[in-house]
């Protein structure tokens, strides 16, 4: 755990649409500057509560991160609701505080061969992971996503990983073949590392998939959040014991074979 | 101006009224990175019982309109192991650590008393008679002036030389009498409110929001309801009262103490940002000494009406 | 896709479950100018009573988080003037107009009922057993179930053929005992929920915000509240319920309805804009269409649970 | 009564700060795009609602129109809580949903002496009521304030009326002083009209003063209100006769002898 030790006030440097012009796809890059949280490894995350929120909504919101330097933390968000909305509608020098880095990141293994597979904004934390890597020759990314692909970091990090492969849903009829493919990939780094984020469907056939192959696997939950440091036990998910634990201070990120995956979050 | 922000609770020398509200604040411990726990009044731990309890099923948490709703369920490490492995850990010395005590039934909150009573690091017991998320008893404590009554005397009776709190439910007719029974059965003071109880449902998959489908609801949404509660306790009990319910700044604790409460929790507020306590704890005497407030003994209970 | 909203209500053809709720839209006529009142489900007026009442001191109303306060105090022009001046200028013929009644004891309540079925621009009686801000009796009918009971009886005696409708108070620990009683005295439906009891002070002026000191909470702060007072209630009894507290969108509406209820009043939100029921009773159309929900009936009470 | 008929949806063209640089004095210009509302009479006021509002805060703010012309709607707006510090920061483009004119405004008496008292930001309907009087000459404003000058419409207004007087109230001692010039005006103007908006005490100074001298006055309340047209009943003021009437639609201005003006609202 890196806890930086406070909640920092910090600006908004920019707040960037992603993809092409004039779509209304929802996907911003926000950069807040001199975020001093320290460093940070890929898959932990911030809390981010802009000052506008007032008392509503009242909690903050988790978002991954995207990429922390210590001019700026980038966040890449994608709006679906009142809280994202606000923030991405936010401007250069509004104020938003922020606290973390949280929870535990993805385990990084330089010499493994390492499959990244990323559903829609759960691709945030690779940009972090793949630049963090020492050696990204390593790295293989496979993306599943909606909108088009420029909306999404997808062409930086396929410059800097050893291969990248995007796949577009277009249409429910194209999930069996993007589960396909995620099983082709799986099988392939069977014995290398796995890791995962994106919505709790994609994360739970991951996680079927791991297991069949026998795979060590990590995911990402984004389970709802209320204080993101361990203290409403609200964000659990049952462990292999059968019991609750927390996501954000134990989580985001577990080995699947630490998870008893169900439908409901 | 240098200002006095110390209040009496029996048998506890209190520096300053801000606490945090059981359930919030972890076991106090998740919230040191955020501020100095020695800074506060007091910290009521998460509710504890005899044996761990797994707690309720997923979602537990549902967001709402200036508030929250949450089902918990109780979860917690159960007591043993809170004595053994957090208690040491927090500030006792400096700070109170009140236990917050959760039970199915009086010979159960009897046995918990005995077991935390005996612990130097305990300042005091706080009986949670008003949960409204677990369906054993839970709530029907709360509800009836007689059971909360024998409740308090229960937990009196092995609570040795430790102050007991009795924490009321708002999801009464007439908070009035339950907090009337509880002095009588033996409590010390009076904690107001717990959550009030609430719904949230999902129109698109037909689902409610919480798998337990009723919750408590809490924060900023609530204060009014709270402030009413503790008022009214205050000018029908002499217990000193304890104030709880959307407390999110300084200004509100005032309110509170303006209406009668010795002292506050802050709770849900500690989800908005991980050092609200700690601010609002440093912020109060700023405030008291910009509206010339001496002494919150002298402002308490002085509303006009 | 074309949907049908409408919905069943005792006696009472309901072309959309969007209603106003009493004491938060005048008598109708104030918020013409921003919308079409015939495109309403129905309009419950301001709360009547025998003779005029001139209300509450002020302040009478105050702000609270997602809320406000209102101890109004029932201030209104009297039945007489009601049914000479308002009646007439409302299009009853096309929406059902109800009254909302309120009297210090049952007599009173009776022969207001008594006035009020024999008009026939009244589509249906809504009693207010719950309003916390007349000292007068006031919230003791919706605190007891044999009084909520005994109340219903004598307004439906002499409500002729006009569906009388009880509002019930949330400030109960049992609201669903309530809810019973007044169904077995013979309400035909079930208004739920009124405000809840609330409180807010000034801790500059050491005042409380409202000259009433106590005052009804109401707003999207308390739609969890609501929604959970609806679901108990439609789970208990198989009278029709008529939701409100905290109703601010379409969404909200159908959040009412999947849990149960037939109906929805819109209340403080009307504050919020004045066109706010026009544009939710115009917006739900679109939005069952886009959730694919054909008809309200089908949809009511399909919470999975 | 000239209500519009509905809600509009309004953009912000600008939101400026009055008074000295650097100074914080919280007067604010805001400009809305092509308001749409008909005329006005000076004294009616309109509701507000930002977009950004959300749930929270519940109730619009009223506030006087300072200025109407079908490009733009200008209101004076001094910060004093939650929901002036959100307005007066908005900025062009945003969201701003209006409706008004609402209640009834000052008399206007072309030939009559006309006497305006303005407390503070009371001064806001005194910019249309000058601006839209047929013989402005016949005009005379005693302004009381306590930022500098610079951050209320002052000078603007003493280039159009006859007579235009400013005293700052820097401390409790000087308002024994104003009362006085008060007192020398209502007398003055006891044959003519007195319009007067500002403060509540400032408002029971003029109501006293005009009743002892008799003279015909008008006062602008500025009692809370949830709904602005009728609808809620929380705005009443005790008339003569010891009812209560709504402020939004027999108000915001009545005749002093009208009312019973007390010490709460
Ligand atoms: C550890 C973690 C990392 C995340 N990283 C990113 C990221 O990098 N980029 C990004 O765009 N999003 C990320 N999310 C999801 C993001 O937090 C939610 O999209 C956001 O909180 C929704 O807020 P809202 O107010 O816009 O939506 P709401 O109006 O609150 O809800 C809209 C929908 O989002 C769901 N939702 C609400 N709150 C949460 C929550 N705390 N977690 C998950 N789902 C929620 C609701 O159930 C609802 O279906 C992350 C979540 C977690 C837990
Ligand atoms: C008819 C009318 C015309 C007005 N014209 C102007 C104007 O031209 N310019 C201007 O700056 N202000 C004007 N006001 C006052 C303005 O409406 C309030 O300052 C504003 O509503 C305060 O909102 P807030 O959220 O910033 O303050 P809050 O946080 O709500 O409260 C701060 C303080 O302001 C008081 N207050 C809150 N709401 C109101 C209200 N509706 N009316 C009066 N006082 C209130 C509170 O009691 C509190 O003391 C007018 C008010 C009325 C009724
Ligand atoms: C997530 C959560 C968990 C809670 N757990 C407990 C608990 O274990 N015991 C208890 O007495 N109260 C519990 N409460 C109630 C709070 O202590 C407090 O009484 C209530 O939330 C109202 O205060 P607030 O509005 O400031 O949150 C819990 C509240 C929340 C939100
Ligand atoms: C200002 C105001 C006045 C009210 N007057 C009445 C009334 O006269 N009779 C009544 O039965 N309910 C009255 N109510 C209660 C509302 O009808 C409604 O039950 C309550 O406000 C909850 O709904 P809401 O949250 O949508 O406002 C009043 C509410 C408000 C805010
Ligand atoms: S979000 Fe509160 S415990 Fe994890
Ligand atoms: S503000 Fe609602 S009646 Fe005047």
């Amino acid at each position: 755990m890196a806890l930086s030790g406070a909640c920092r006030d910090l600006t908004i440097l920019s707040v960037t649409e992603a993809g092409p012009e004039g779509g209304a796809h929802g996907c911003y890059y926000i950069e807040l500057a001199n975020p001093g949280l320290g460093s940070a490894v890929a898959g932990q995350f911030v809390m981010v509560r802009p000052a506008c929120f007032g008392q509503d909504p009242v909690w903050p919101r988790p978002f991954s991160i995207c990429r922390l330097t210590p001019e700026a933390l980038t966040l890449f968000v994608q709006t679906c609701g009142r809280g994202t909305d606000v923030l991405c509608r936010l401007v250069p020098g509004d104020a938003v505080t922020v606290w973390g880095p949280l929870g535990q990141g993805f385990s990084l293994e330089p010499e493994t061969p390492t499959l990244m597979l990323a559903g829609g904004v759960g691709l945030a934390p690779f940009v972090e992971y793949a630049a963090t890597h020492p050696a990204p020759a390593n790295l293989a990314l496979v993306f599943g996503h909606r909108q088009p692909l420029s909306c999404y970091p997808f062409a930086e990090m396929a410059n800097v990983v050893g291969r990248a492969e995007a796949f577009q849903e277009n249409s429910p009829e194209d999930l069996p073949r993007f589960i396909e493919l995620l099983e082709a990939k799986v099988a392939e780094y069977a014995g290398g590392l796995i890791v995962a984020c994106g919505p709790r469907p994609f994360l739970m056939t991951v996680a079927r998939l791991a297991r069949r192959f026998g795979a060590r696997a990590q995911v990402s939950l984004e389970n709802r959040m209320a204080c993101g440091v361990g203290g409403c036990l609200g964000c659990v998910e049952k462990n292999a014991l059968g019991q609750y634990v927390q996501t954000c201070t134990q989580g985001p990120v577990f080995w699947v074979e630490e998870l008893q995956l169900s439908e409901e979050a | 101006m240098s200002v006095d922000t110390s209040v009496r609770l029996p048998g506890m020398p209190v520096k300053n009224p801000v606490m945090t509200a059981s359930g919030t604040f972890g076991y106090g411990l998740e919230f040191a990175p955020y501020g100095d726990l020695r800074a506060l009044g007091g910290i009521v731990v998460k509710g504890l019982s005899l044996a761990p309890r797994l707690g309720n099923p997923m979602p537990r948490i549902a967001e709402t309109p200036c508030g929250m709703l949450n089902a918990i369920g109780l979860q917690n490490c159960g007591v043993e192991k809170f004595l053994r492995d957090k208690l040491p850990r927090l500030p006792w010395r400096e700070t109170p650590i009140i236990a917050n005590l959760y039970a199915c039934d009086a010979d159960e909150f009897a046995e918990l008393a005995g077991v935390l009573s005996a612990q130097e690091g305990v300042a005091a017991l706080e009986v949670n008679i008003s949960c409204p998320n677990v369906k054993a008893g839970g709530i029907a404590f709360g509800q009836d002036p007689a059971m909360a009554g024998k409740l308090a005397e229960a937990v009196k009776k092995r609570a040795g030389d430790k102050p007991v709190w009795v924490k009321l439910s708002p999801n009464v007719t007439d908070i009035v009498s339950i907090a009337r029974a509880a002095v009588l059965g033996g409590a010390d003071a009076l904690t107001c409110i717990n959550t009030l109880t609430g719904m949230s449902v999902d129109i698109r998959s037909r689902k409610p929001r919480l798998a337990n489908v009723i919750g408590g609801l809490s924060g900023p949404a609530i204060k009014p309801v709270a402030l009413r509660a503790v008022w009214q306790v205050c000018q029908a009990v002499s217990a000193p009262v304890i104030g709880v319910g959307g407390i999110a700044s300084a200004e509100d604790v005032l309110e509170f103490i303006l209406v009668g409460a010795h002292a506050v929790q802050i709770g849900t507020a500690n989800f908005m940002r991980p050092d609200m306590a700690f601010r609002i704890a440093q912020r109060l005497p700023e405030l008291m000494a910009e509206l010339g407030i001496n002494s919150l003994e002298e402002y308490r209970m002085s509303l006009l009406v």
